[in-house]
């Protein structure tokens, strides 16, 4: 893990509310595995004092981006950025994805932002050369910010919107089953709202192996103060460093 | 070369900088990217007698120039603390002291003579943890239980005994003359504050513990305040903290009355807060034609 | 149609926001640029029975996310405040309520019966006031002291009587059961919290008076807690406040258990806040599905 | 008094750390005298929270200027406006300096930033046909900002600066007996660190009348607060709207 002061290389607004971020630093990006978030001091200011945490969404040489939906005072200010200014960054942190296993095909499921660490995930999976499908929900259209992407590195992408407005109409977690029995995985990788997680990891249990990444408030973001626990069977564990990914079968929500 | 050592009751550190209790673990998590050496001591997270799970999430939530926690008292107990964390931080030839905390005095009592006998540098005594329902809080709030507590655990040790005062009182120079006349050899203040948010939109606390405690700038000039104060009342050295965030603010409390102080909630912001207010306070006196710290310790013109 | 008034113990308010006393003054500065008319009522600045000067100056100094003052009870005086004030006040059709400060429980009352007589809307008694050295504390930290001078000023008015407690306290519950038993036909809190800070260039304290008292943002946490504590633990109305800036802010305090809420600090950064909060406030409820203000206090889930 | 979102027409940076802020606003251009000022709110900040005070530097048709000087959070963030943005000023507030009294001559004395409203004071002063004097003091050639817009205004400017980059070499208020020696005025007017007013008014007292512009930390800004006060020899008066600027005879320095 490193702390470092990394430069903003482009601020690309993705649709209304959504910036992808791209941030110089060689050693975020050597390091990164898909998974993995960084924490980022949103600002000098001493109104709001606590860093925010971002999954890597993607990384290239020397680079790598940040996928950030705005909703709040943080992310209204990553949102503001220009090109070249400088922003202090810890990472990467935490246990990402565990994807080196003995598995053939994989679905991704990935509600709203939390496809972004998935986009990464995905890409390792197409290099290590397993098949890959995506079930992908948000509400409308525009909020499925990484269909294009996706295109090009999974095999299929399963699309819901609450709206109808492309794909199937509904919530993500209605078309899980659906999804499943499509393309049969035997592994499942999940990232997006707590709620669509526990149903995901439900419908899952006993059956195959399911991998979700959590989101809690974090203070430290390195482990250090405790704030950020989830319940497990071990006990509570830290989200930042004993996760933010867990097997779905330590959590119990 | 400025002098910035200073001697907590034989508490030798070469600065007066520590970390404040539970915002530093024990160290490990930051040693990856923060010199460890160069702090003044460490203060560990509150150890109690056995394993503890602490409180439900959440444990914490922003507030304007603040945050709130109800961490509670998450640890593995003082048996795991002295085989697993000891051997480590005294790797790194600083000062090392103890939080402890307990349900009742013969918790704090147990506790703290297993870390003399170990030979930590000082046991400071969290009497005034906002978190723990059961006993905790009121040792922290009545002079009486405050007395009890001190006395007890000062017999049983023969290390510098630090007591940790809540700020969530009427007269904080009460409390910190009921630890001092039972034996309080410093004191550290202040601890959180008790405060709550509510989530407006769920209806619910922003804490699962409902009220939790206030750290971070927001309630600097309350700990300043108190410091002046206990400084006026009291003959003991006191460890200044509560919403520190650069050195300018450490020399709030020293000219308060501190003989040192701790960083807390600013090493979440960065890592290196507690570095950088060493470098800054050396630049300050220099700035100011000091030679020594405690050349303005105290030295406010009020 | 959202219905958004109140009845705070018979004063009948359109909407729950009102101004908090000192930071509005007798709302004529405020006059100038916002409608006084469309406000749930004004509290004035604290009221004496002669004319005070006030402390010495410097009597402010900013915080992080707060405010710190010492203002004292610069005023004109009781018959100054009912010959020039009070007809002013009448003009904006709304309820007058009028915060009063002493140095004994003699000059409390002397000072509320002549404005029971005038016929105020209510009298908020000031037993909290941090910047006062004689008398003053000592009410609003003690029980039996806020008790007595409840229980003399109760006898001698007719008009609604609000007691306005310190947050400086161990136990805000014993303070408000105390007075509330003695007669408090409603509860206003919190005052501010005492509070000091140092210029680091003069070795000064940033206020004359060495200590102040703290509001703002900053403080709203600890605000919130206690009407929580208070709302849990005593039957009559309470009067939240302390940090409020805007409309969330205010549901907070309705949802810990506050019926209504006034607006200090913020009149400085915004001097239509409270009427931005009162259009934000029946927003938040429509959005919601409620008719009525009532319908979510004291609703947090905790 | 006004509270309008005043539009900014531009932002010059005059010399290091002072910048030089035209706001439009019809209102307070048309109202304004000199020696008043507008209460600003610095952005949507929570961190410091009080607005801060500036004189009225100069007005023109439908806009006007704040001479500005950077010296912490408040005035850095202005100084990083741009052309475009809108800013919340309550204005114009408070009494000016009385310059339409029965008098010939008169002696403008300004401490560093303090040259603020001096300049409109002195266009004022022209305006109205009065011989105008400026003694004009700061720490260096650079600190004396405004010296070519006053060659323009008054008949002379004698100029003192602290490292005897220009002019003079010494403290203002060193040359006070001086200056006024040598234009012999009938009226003070005076803005500056609180210690060079004091110093100026006990030159004058007795001799000619001499007004002052006092700083005060401040909240409110309109009256309300009674945390700006100054003590006078009638009892603390709100430096805010009682001044802020005062007859010297009337402070109790
Ligand atoms: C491991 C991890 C990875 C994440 N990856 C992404 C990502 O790739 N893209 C993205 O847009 N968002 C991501 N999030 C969520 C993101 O951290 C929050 O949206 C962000 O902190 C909100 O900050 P704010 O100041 O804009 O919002 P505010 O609501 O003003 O934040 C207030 C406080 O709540 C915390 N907070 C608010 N929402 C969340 C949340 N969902 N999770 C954790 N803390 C929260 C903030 O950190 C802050 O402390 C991730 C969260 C975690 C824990
Ligand atoms: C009536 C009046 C007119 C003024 N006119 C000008 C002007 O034309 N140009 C100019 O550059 N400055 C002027 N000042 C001073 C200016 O208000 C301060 O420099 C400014 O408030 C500093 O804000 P900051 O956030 O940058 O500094 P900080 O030091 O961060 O401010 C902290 C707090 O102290 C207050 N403060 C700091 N310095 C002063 C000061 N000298 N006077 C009053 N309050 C202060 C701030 O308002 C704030 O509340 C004037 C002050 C007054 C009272
Ligand atoms: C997350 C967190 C955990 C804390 N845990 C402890 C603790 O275990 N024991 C203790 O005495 N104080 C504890 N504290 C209080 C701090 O040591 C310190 O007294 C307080 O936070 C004020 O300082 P600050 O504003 O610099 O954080 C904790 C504070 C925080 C924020
Ligand atoms: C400048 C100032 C003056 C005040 N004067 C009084 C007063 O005269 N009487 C009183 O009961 N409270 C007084 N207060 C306290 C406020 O009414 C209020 O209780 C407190 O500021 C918390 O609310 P806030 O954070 O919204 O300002 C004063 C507060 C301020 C900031
Ligand atoms: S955020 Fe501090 S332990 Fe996870
Ligand atoms: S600033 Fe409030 S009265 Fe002057």
């Amino acid at each position: 893990m490193h702390r470092v002061k990394a430069r903003v290389e482009s601020n690309a607004k993705v649709v209304h509310g959504v910036h992808r971020l791209r941030l110089s630093s060689s050693e975020i990006a050597l390091e990164a595995e898909p998974g993995q978030f960084v924490h980022v001091l949103c600002g000098e200011n001493r109104d709001y004092i606590l860093r925010r945490p971002f999954s890597v969404h993607r990384v290239q040489n020397g680079s790598f981006d940040l996928l950030i939906q705005v909703v709040g005072k943080g992310t209204t200010y990553l949102s503001q950025l220009e090109s070249g200014d400088a922003l202090d960054i810890m990472g990467p942190i935490g246990r990402g994805f565990e994807f080196t296993g003995n598995f053939e095909k994989s679905l991704l499921v990935a509600g709203g932002i939390g496809v972004a660490p998935l986009v990464f995930l995905a890409e390792r999976l197409r290099e290590d050369g397993k098949e890959t499908h995506f079930l992908y929900g948000a509400a409308t259209r525009e909020g499925l910010v990484c269909l294009e992407d996706l295109s090009t590195v999974v095999q299929k992408v399963f699309s819901v919107t609450e709206d109808g407005s492309f794909g199937y109409e509904g919530l993500l977690t209605e078309f899980f089953g659906e999804a499943f029995q499509e393309y049969n995985p035997d592994r499942i990788f999940a990232c997006g709202p707590e709620e669509m997680l526990r149903k995901v990891a439900e419908s899952t249990a006993g059956t195959v192996p399911c991998q979700v990444s959590l989101e809690r408030k974090m203070a430290c973001g390195i482990g250090a103060c405790l704030s950020c626990v989830c319940r497990t069977r071990e006990g509570y564990r830290r989200v930042c460093v004993d996760g933010p990914v867990f097997d779905a079968s330590e959590i119990i929500w | 070369m400025i002098d910035l050592s200073v001697d907590l009751a034989g508490i030798r550190m070469k600065n007066p900088v520590m970390v404040a209790s539970g915002t530093f673990a024990c160290g490990r998590e930051y040693s990856e990217i923060t010199d460890l050496s160069k702090l003044g001591a460490v203060v560990t997270k509150a150890v109690t007698l056995k394993r503890r799970e602490g409180n439900s999430p959440p444990r914490i939530c922003e507030t304007p120039s603040g945050i709130l926690n109800s961490i509670g008292l998450q640890n593995k107990g003082v048996d795991c603390f002295l085989r697993e964390d000891l051997p480590f931080l005294r790797g790194f030839d600083i000062p090392v002291i103890v939080n402890v905390a307990g349900d009742d005095i013969e918790e704090y009592v147990a506790v703290s003579r297993r870390l003399s006998e170990a030979k930590v540098d000082g046991v400071e005594l969290n009497v005034s943890c906002p978190n723990v329902k059961r006993g905790g809080m009121i040792f922290g709030t009545d002079a009486v239980a405050v007395a009890e507590v001190v006395s007890a655990v000062k017999k049983a040790i023969g290390v510098p005994l630090i007591v940790k005062l809540s700020p969530n009182v009427t007269d904080i120079t009460e409390m910190a003359r009921s630890a001092v006349d039972a034996g309080a050899d410093v004191l550290s203040l202040i601890n959180t504050v008790v405060g709550m948010t509510i989530d407006t939109d769920g209806f619910k606390p922003g804490l699962a513990t409902v009220t939790g405690g206030l750290s971070g700038p927001a309630i600097r000039p309350i700990a300043v305040r108190m410091v002046w104060q206990v400084a006026q009342a009291v003959e003991v050295p006191i460890i200044g903290m509560g919403g520190i965030v650069e050195a300018r603010d450490a020399v709030e409390f020293l000219l308060a009355g501190a003989t040192a102080i701790a960083v807390g909630t600013a090493n979440f912001m960065n890592p290196s807060a507690a570095l950088e207010i060493i470098e800054g306070l050396e630049g300050f006196l220099r700035g100011k034609g000091y030679r020594s710290i405690g050349e303005i310790v105290g030295r406010v013109q009020a």
